[in-house]
């Protein structure tokens, strides 16, 4: 056939500043670590801080996860996420309790089949009530962020009071399983088990979550769909179907998050997950919506500023969060690696 | 009939709290009258007002107590600033309010009033038990505390009493409420105690969420040679103390220490009815449930409120705890704390603390503050 | 010729409460291009709509090869082999002109043969493969919603006013595409207010007038006649 | 020789490395029609969103009446005389027609920020609204919503606002496509009635050539981002450069 | 006259002049015809609450911004009449003085905030607002000795306003301070009610509904979007701030649990959306509905669970202590039957 006449466009040379302005996220976290090492000078002071600060944003990642689906790429902001987390604690550490025999063993597989089964459970649980939150309460609502807000809170309240109806209103407390107490001392800092087993966990499932993101096309018909619904099914795609695919995979992450942060704070409340939730907010903001790899610089970059600023000035920490994402969208109005734009 | 409302946080995060507190008043009641619910022939009636947790609501309810309800006597509420707000209700409806079982030394301080008395311990009374079971020559101690008022009045108790004991207090940290990472904490007081000569322990006043004590714990505080202490609380939170046997501190009330026919009937009597054994704050609702009665008692009906304050100041009476004696200064409820130390036992699920020491009233010098 | 690929059949429509189509009565031969003509608000895009699904027909048949297709959702009419190109582009602004073709391709990878051929009639998007959709011209959008219907073999395409805000340039080799694709074997309805266009691709032809078909007939005879034009549409299209 | 209303002077933007507007000076004097035309994606847009301020040139100036305007943004360069109608309408959905109408006139006027008047009280405004409506046979929808209204009637409205706003600059940008054959004549009318004031300049970008015949008194033609011709309609579009770049083969010798 | 005095804002539909007028005499006779402390209570809270949330709408409906610190500038107009009664001890000055700068506090604030919604998007900005609204509760707990940290602040208001002024009897009814403290706050809300009806309905608040419509055409007809959106955050805070000195003349405490927690952010959100948002009309609606149901709802599923006791499992699910089940009910529940609000949909009643 005769081609279109070709019209070639003039480019110029993006300059280097440009570029390094792209890389810039990922060389956050080696900055801040290094001016932690200079800010804190004890060398064993600074490993200790920096190890638990990063599996500390490892966890904060794992409960972020699922909102970046949810928040992120859905658009949905979903504060009934918190109320995922709790529930997911609340079975997982139930599981837990039931397997005594299995966490009280010192018996590594054996505390850790104990874990996986807890893991599962919570996540089989919490995703099949995303599947009725998502049918039930949200369905209605895409598009309406004030709707989305009072509806998700009304859900937040129903199952944060539904944990009380089923587990009483007492706090439940719980010890890890044997092998993954206590912490492993290396040159003179102490880095908890727990904490090791919480970056090999955060660790994987980032990795799954790139990996599905990218080779298959789940990730572009959401974003599609929220931008275009009708469009996307007339291109054949049952979109109904992948959100609330999409949703229930959040939602059983916010499982998995709960287990985790269950077992690390080894005290489970219904307003647990609620509590974390303006965190896992700052995170998904600060990493830019719908990106994992964001989410996860942003995870981890949290928990790193928490921890030395904590040791710096206890004073600050407080605020730490809040300065750190201010700075971030001043710096990048739209988060670091924004797949989404923000509306 | 004699009208008494119970004001408090029924629902909210409190709840398990405030239904401890609910049965110990009626337990309290009903012991104190012989399980007739009478006093002198005139039947008592209980009004449930839920504050919900809201200073404001609190206040609403307890207004619509004495206004509408026209309740003799108040009991409640859980949360401190709760109970600081409802405080000038009291006053300006000249009632009666039995403050149980929130702590904050203020409200038996500088925002007391002549109608206020308070049947549960307040945090100097903690403070100071337990600087009493802690402290000791060459002993070194740092504090974690939450950073507002509550941790901070706390630690300021705490290191008054400390000094006639011998001790010296090395450290002082304070980390906010919602802290879930207490890498930042523990690391700074090992710096601060890693040279540190003789004994030395890690205070924790913490209420509330987060558990800030096995995780420090996890850090294997041992290698610097710093023991954890911190003072008794709810059975549930008693599991965290399983990882810590051996540690030593001050408690209000567990249910095996007190030896006295109240405490025997009430253990007896919770287990009949609840299967379980009574708790914290059921210890506390029980003590207000018998001031009530003695009191009114003492002062010949309810309807006199002038009466009913002459009654109850140096008011003394049988409870879980033992004696315990408003004072007439600040109307504070004097009385026994107890020294433990953590023991495992079989059968039970979390570190079960066993009496070292009573800690008589006299032996603790609880400041009045309310001038 | 074998039987018509799409066959609608005393279609109505109601759009909230007003009544759109009235008795729609239209077939698209295989392998050939049906113009839907008509002036303004007749109801040509609410024709397509409601093939698609998009809308959904009170009463009557749609039949597409000689199926009932009125209960089905959208998707499925999709997946049965229909390409659409609607008035508005429908792009997705947020992603890259990549992954907007990527979605074209529903059933399965872009195919790469698929992909230089578009690339061929519409050199822009190739220059633009990694940029945001939302940051095109709208000529580019406009080029990239056809891109993307085309992004997938489909056996009957439902294309609305193609060449608006497109230069004059650009709408010739759309045309050849759109003649590659008829070559092919596939049938195209095409919405058309160009009258050349029409007249250059058009096999037969639809005119509509208030939510009904007032002529069929071939296009050429359409083209000949101004009289039956200025009846039909008001205006002799040739005039502007 | 007439007053210089708009000026351009080396007017350039990069998206990243693409250069979507060239260096592009250019003057539009007082009185005049320029029909601003080239392929898709040469920048026309671009280049009125630069003019009015909705991206930020990269280099070069923008001067309106002699006065540099590249460093202000929208709201001051529309009140300084910059008017402007988009290619896609672009209108408050869910106010009526007059309100549409009698927020461009409140702008004009300066009286945003009126707190404790009643709106309605303004009476001057609403008449000098419903005049502009009349003018565009808008009158007898003016208290519909927008959302309510027909395409047609909407791109009515989108010029009706541009001449409520009374600009020494109008820009339009495409104002007849997607209209069918029996509305865009109004619209054309309007224009032509505008061009015909001779302190007012107008820019308009078409793609349909017939209406730049008729119209334009000058054209520019704008090419991967230059300035690529400029001059008198039919010399223009004469030129070997527009015939191959923009109008291709004639469709019917394919 | 009343026309003018509502700047010509009818309410448009019959049913909903009927109830605004009912709300209007009940809340104007409350002490006459409503017994009982916790009835006067009520109807303060609710006047109170009425002009919180209009002035809520201001922001959320008129102008489209959505901000979760709304409750912030409630608290500081809360904090400085408390701070003020506590320092210049009881008196009208510290009443006056302590709403004046609450107020001027709350201003300033809103500027900062203001400017701060030039740089990011309209969802991101909300969610700032809710990390900002967070850290200042952690402040306020934290400078416990200025604010009296989680207790709060306690302090005396003027004689005149406490039930301590007892001023004889009119109608059976014995005319207290109390009653004084509560027409004063009837009459404030009411006037500044009225006040944020006027702007709504100037041209000012005309401009408001063009940027939420469309702030990108809106600067493109030369107005200056980032000013009016920055005005419109300083006149709903300060007035905000003043609904927030009212609720502390009343309560005579502050606390950050009554002013400041992000719950009351939550229901304040509900009231907008169930009256109608962008309506004004929809806040006194919302306002009412929803103090009545948290301030009786308890009762009466009391009552409720009274009469099923014998059913199975019923008695459990309205138990009163499971109010706030009910309650996340409600929130979803209302927001399906009211998509437009009450007010929206007694108006479309009428037009269909
Ligand atoms: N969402 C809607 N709500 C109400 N009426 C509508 C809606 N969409 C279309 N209409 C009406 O339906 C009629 C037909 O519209 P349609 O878009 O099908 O016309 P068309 O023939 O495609 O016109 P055009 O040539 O302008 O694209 C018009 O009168 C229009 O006003
Ligand atoms: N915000 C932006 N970011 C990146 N590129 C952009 C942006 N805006 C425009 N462009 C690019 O600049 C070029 C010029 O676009 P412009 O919209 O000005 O074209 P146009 O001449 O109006 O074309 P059309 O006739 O198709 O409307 C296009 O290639 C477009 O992709
Ligand atoms: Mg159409
Ligand atoms: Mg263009």
């Amino acid at each position: 056939m005769s081609a279109a006449p070709d019209h070639r466009p003039t480019f110029a040379d993006v300059s280097l500043a440009e570029r390094l302005d792209k890389a810039m996220p990922f060389l956050l976290i080696p900055i801040l670590v290094v001016l932690g090492f200079f800010a804190i000078g004890a060398p064993s002071s600074w490993l200790t801080l920096t190890v638990s600060g990063l599996a500390m944003g490892m966890m904060i990642f794992i409960m972020a996860s699922g909102l970046t689906l949810v928040f992120g790429l859905m658009d949905v902001i979903n504060f009934g996420h918190g109320a995922f987390v709790s529930v997911g604690a609340f079975v997982g550490v139930s599981v837990l309790i039931a397997f005594g025999d299995w966490t009280g063993a010192t018996s590594l597989l054996l505390n850790m089949s104990a874990v996986f089964l807890a893991v599962v459970a919570a996540m089989t649980v919490t995703g099949a009530l995303g599947w009725v939150f998502e049918r039930v309460i949200v369905k209605p609502v895409y598009g309406a962020h004030l709707k989305q807000i009072l509806v998700t809170v009304g859900g937040l309240i129903v199952i944060e009071q539904l944990i009380h109806v089923i587990w009483g209103p007492d706090e439940i407390f719980i010890n890890r399983p044997e092998m993954l107490k206590g912490a492993i001392t290396f040159a003179g800092a102490a880095m908890e088990k727990y904490r090791l087993l919480a970056v090999g966990v955060g660790a994987v499932l980032f990795i799954v979550m790139r990996m599905i993101l990218r080779r298959t096309k789940i990730g572009l018909i959401v974003r599609a769909g929220v931008e275009n619904g009708p469009m996307v099914e007339a291109l054949g795609y049952r979109l109904r179907m992948v959100f609330v695919g999409v949703f229930i995979a959040g939602s059983a992450l916010a499982g998995l998050g709960g287990v985790m942060w269950g077992l690390y704070q080894e005290v489970i409340t219904a307003g647990m997950g609620e509590r974390m939730m303006v965190l896992v907010f700052i995170v998904a903001i600060i990493g830019g919506l719908g990106s994992v790899e964001g989410a996860f610089i942003g995870a981890l970059l949290v928990g790193l500023l928490q921890n030395y600023v904590a040791f710096l000035e206890p004073k600050l920490a407080l605020v730490s969060n809040i300065a750190l994402m201010t700075a971030i969208l001043m710096w990048r109005p739209q988060g670091m690696l924004p797949v989404v734009k923000a509306k | 009939e004699i009208r008494i409302a119970h004001v408090y946080g029924k629902t909210g995060p409190f709840e398990a709290y405030a239904a401890q507190s609910h049965n110990g008043l009626k337990l309290g009641l009903e012991y104190a009258t012989g399980g007739t619910m009478e006093i002198n022939g005139e039947k008592i009636v209980i009004i449930e007002k839920d504050t919900q947790l809201k200073p404001d609501i609190g206040r609403a309810q307890l207004e619509e107590a004495y206004g509408d309800d026209d309740a003799h006597i108040a009991v409640g509420p859980v949360s401190s600033g709760v109970a600081l707000a409802m405080l000038p209700v009291a006053e300006e409806y000249e009632r009666v309010l039995i403050v149980e079982p929130a702590v904050a030394d203020s409200i038996t301080g500088a925002n007391w009033n002549p109608y206020i008395f308070r049947t549960g311990r307040n945090s100097s009374q903690d403070a100071i038990a337990n600087a009493v079971a802690l402290g000791g020559e060459n002993v070194t101690i740092a504090t974690l505390a939450q950073d507002y008022a509550f941790g901070r009045d706390g630690v300021v108790a705490f290191k008054e009493a400390l000094e006639g004991t011998g001790a010296t207090l090395a450290h002082e940290e304070y980390v906010p409420t919602d802290t879930t990472d207490f890498t930042a904490a523990a690391e700074r007081i090992f710096n601060a105690m890693g040279e540190v000569e003789g004994e030395k322990k890690l205070f924790i006043i913490w209420a509330g969420g987060g558990n800030p004590m096995s995780k420090i714990n996890a850090m294997e505080p041992s290698r610097f040679g710093v023991e954890i202490a911190t003072g008794g609380n709810i059975l549930a939170a008693l599991k965290a103390y399983k990882e810590l046997p051996g540690m030593e501190g001050a408690t209000y009330y567990y249910y095996e220490i007190p030896q006295n026919p109240v405490n025997d009937w009430l253990v007896k009597t919770h287990f009949e009815r609840f299967d379980s054994p009574p708790d914290f704050f059921t210890a506390g609702g029980m003590a207000s449930g018998i001031a009530i009665v003695e009191a009114i008692k003492k002062a010949g009906g309810a309807e006199d409120t002038d009466a009913l304050i002459a009654a109850m100041e140096g008011l003394t009476w049988e409870t879980p705890k033992g004696a315990m004696t408003f004072r007439p200064e600040d109307h504070q409820a004097m009385q026994s704390m107890y020294h433990f130390r953590t023991e495992l036992q079989d059968g039970k699920d979390y570190g079960v603390p066993v009496l070292v020491r009573e800690i008589g009233m006299d032996e603790m010098k609880i400041p009045v503050r309310n001038q | 010729m074998s039987d018509p690929i799409l066959t609608l059949k005393n279609v109505y429509t109601d759009i909230a409460q007003y009544h759109i189509l009235q008795g729609v009565d239209l077939e698209v031969p295989r392998g050939e291009v049906t113009m839907l003509l008509g002036r303004n608000g007749v109801g040509k895009t609410t024709t397509l709509k409601t093939i698609m699904g998009q809308w959904t027909a009170k009463s009557g048949e749609i039949l597409y090869n000689g199926q009932e297709m009125k209960r089905l959702p959208v998707s499925a009419r999709a997946r049965a082999g229909i390409g659409f190109v609607p008035e508005d582009m429908g792009i997705f602004s947020d992603l890259t002109v990549e992954e907007n073709m990527l979605l074209g391709a529903s059933s399965g990878p872009l195919d790469p043969k698929r992909k230089e051929w578009l690339l061929g009639a519409f050199p822009a998007l190739g220059t633009f493969w990694n940029s945001e959709a939302g940051n095109l011209s709208g000529g580019q959008k406009q080029m990239l919603s056809i891109a993307r219907a085309m992004a997938e073999d489909r056996e009957l395409y439902l294309i609305d006013e193609p060449t608006k805000g497109l230069a004059p340039a650009i709408i010739a080799t759309m045309a050849n595409a759109l003649r590659e694709l008829k070559a092919q074997g596939r049938s195209i309805l095409l919405v058309e207010q160009n009258f050349s266009v029409a007249r250059a691709l058009g096999d037969s032809a639809v005119v509509m007038d208030d939510g009904s078909v007032i002529w069929t007939g071939a296009m050429a005879e359409l083209a000949e006649n101004k009289d039956l034009q200025e009846n039909l549409m008001g205006l002799s299209m040739e005039a502007h | 020789m007439t007053q210089i209303l708009l000026e351009t002077d080396a007017l350039t933007v990069r998206f990243g490395g693409h250069v979507a507007v060239d260096a592009v000076t250019c003057k539009f004097p007082a009185g005049e029609l320029t029909a601003i035309v080239g392929p898709n994606g040469a920048g026309k847009t671009t280049y009125f969103n630069l003019i009015s301020g909705q991206i930020a040139a990269s280099a070069g100036t923008v001067t309106l009446k002699g006065q540099d305007i590249t460093r202000l943004g929208v709201a001051e360069r529309c009140r300084r005389g910059l008017g402007r109608a988009f290619q896609l309408t672009n209108l408050f959905p869910n106010l009526s027609v007059l309100e549409n109408l009698r927020l461009v006139i409140q702008a004009r006027k300066h009286q945003g920020f009126g707190l404790f008047t009643m709106a309605d009280s303004h009476t001057e405004l609403t008449a000098e609204a419903s005049g502009i409506l009349e003018r565009v046979r808008l009158d007898t929808q003016k208290d519909q919503l927008v959302s309510e209204l027909s395409h047609g009637d909407q791109r009515k409205l989108e010029v009706a606002m541009l001449i409520g706003l009374d600009p020494l600059v109008y820009m339009f940008d495409e104002p007849t496509a997607g209209m069918s054959v029996d509305e865009a004549p109004v619209i054309l009318d309007l224009i032509a009635e505008i061009k015909a004031d001779t302190s007012r300049t107008v820019l308009l970008v078409e793609h349909k050539l017939d209406v730049i015949r008729t119209l334009a008194d000058r054209i520019i033609v704008l090419h991967n981002g230059a300035l690529a011709a400029d001059g008198p309609p039919a010399e223009v579009m004469a030129s070997a450069v527009v015939q191959e770049a923009y109008m291709g083969k004639e469709l019917d010798h394919v | 006259m009343i026309v003018r005095l509502i700047s010509g804002d009818t309410p448009r539909s019959p049913i909903l002049t009927a109830l605004l007028v009912l709300i209007l005499t009940c809340l104007a006779g409350a002490p006459f015809i409503f017994e009982g402390v916790r009835a006067l209570d009520t109807a303060a809270r609710i006047c109170i609450f009425i002009l919180l949330v209009a002035s809520y709408d201001l922001l959320l409906g008129y102008t489209g911004i959505v901000s979760f610190a709304h409750t912030m500038f409630f608290g500081i107009g809360a904090y400085g009449v408390a701070l003020a009664s506590t320092h210049m001890g009881r008196g009208f000055d510290a009443l006056l003085v302590g709403s004046v700068s609450g107020a001027l506090a709350a201003i300033v604030l809103a500027l900062l905030i203001g400017l701060f919604s030039l740089r990011v998007r309209a969802i991101f900005f909300a969610m700032i607002t809710l990390a900002v609204a967070s850290a200042v509760a952690v402040l306020v707990s934290q400078f416990s000795n200025i604010t009296g940290g989680e207790d709060g602040l306690t302090y005396k208001i003027p004689r005149v306003l406490t039930s301590a002024n007892r001023m004889g009897e009119v109608m059976g009814v014995k005319f207290t301070g109390k009653i004084l403290n509560y027409y004063l706050i009837f009459v404030c809300s009411l006037v500044l009610f009225l006040t944020l009806l006027r702007i709504v309905n100037s041209p000012f608040g005309r401009v408001l509904q063009a940027i939420r419509e469309n702030d990108f055409r809106a600067e493109a007809i030369g107005y200056r979007v980032v000013w009016y959106r920055t005005a419109a955050t300083c006149l709903s805070a300060a007035t905000a701030a003043l609904a927030g000195s009212l609720f502390a003349i009343w309560l005579r405490y502050v606390g950050p649990d009554t002013t400041l927690s992000f719950e009351i952010m939550l229901d304040i959100l509900l009231m907008v959306v169930i009256g109608g948002m962008g309506t004004m009309y929809g806040a006194v609606l919302g306002a009412v509905l929803f103090v009545l149901a948290q301030t009786y709802l308890q009762n009466l599923m009391g009552a409720a669970s009274h009469a099923t006791e014998a059913l199975p499992l019923i008695p459990e699910l309205v138990d009163p202590d499971r109010w706030l089940m009910w309650l996340g009910i409600l929130f979803v529940l209302s927001v399906y039957f009211f998509p437009t609000g009450i007010v929206g949909r007694l108006r479309r009643q009428r037009a269909t």
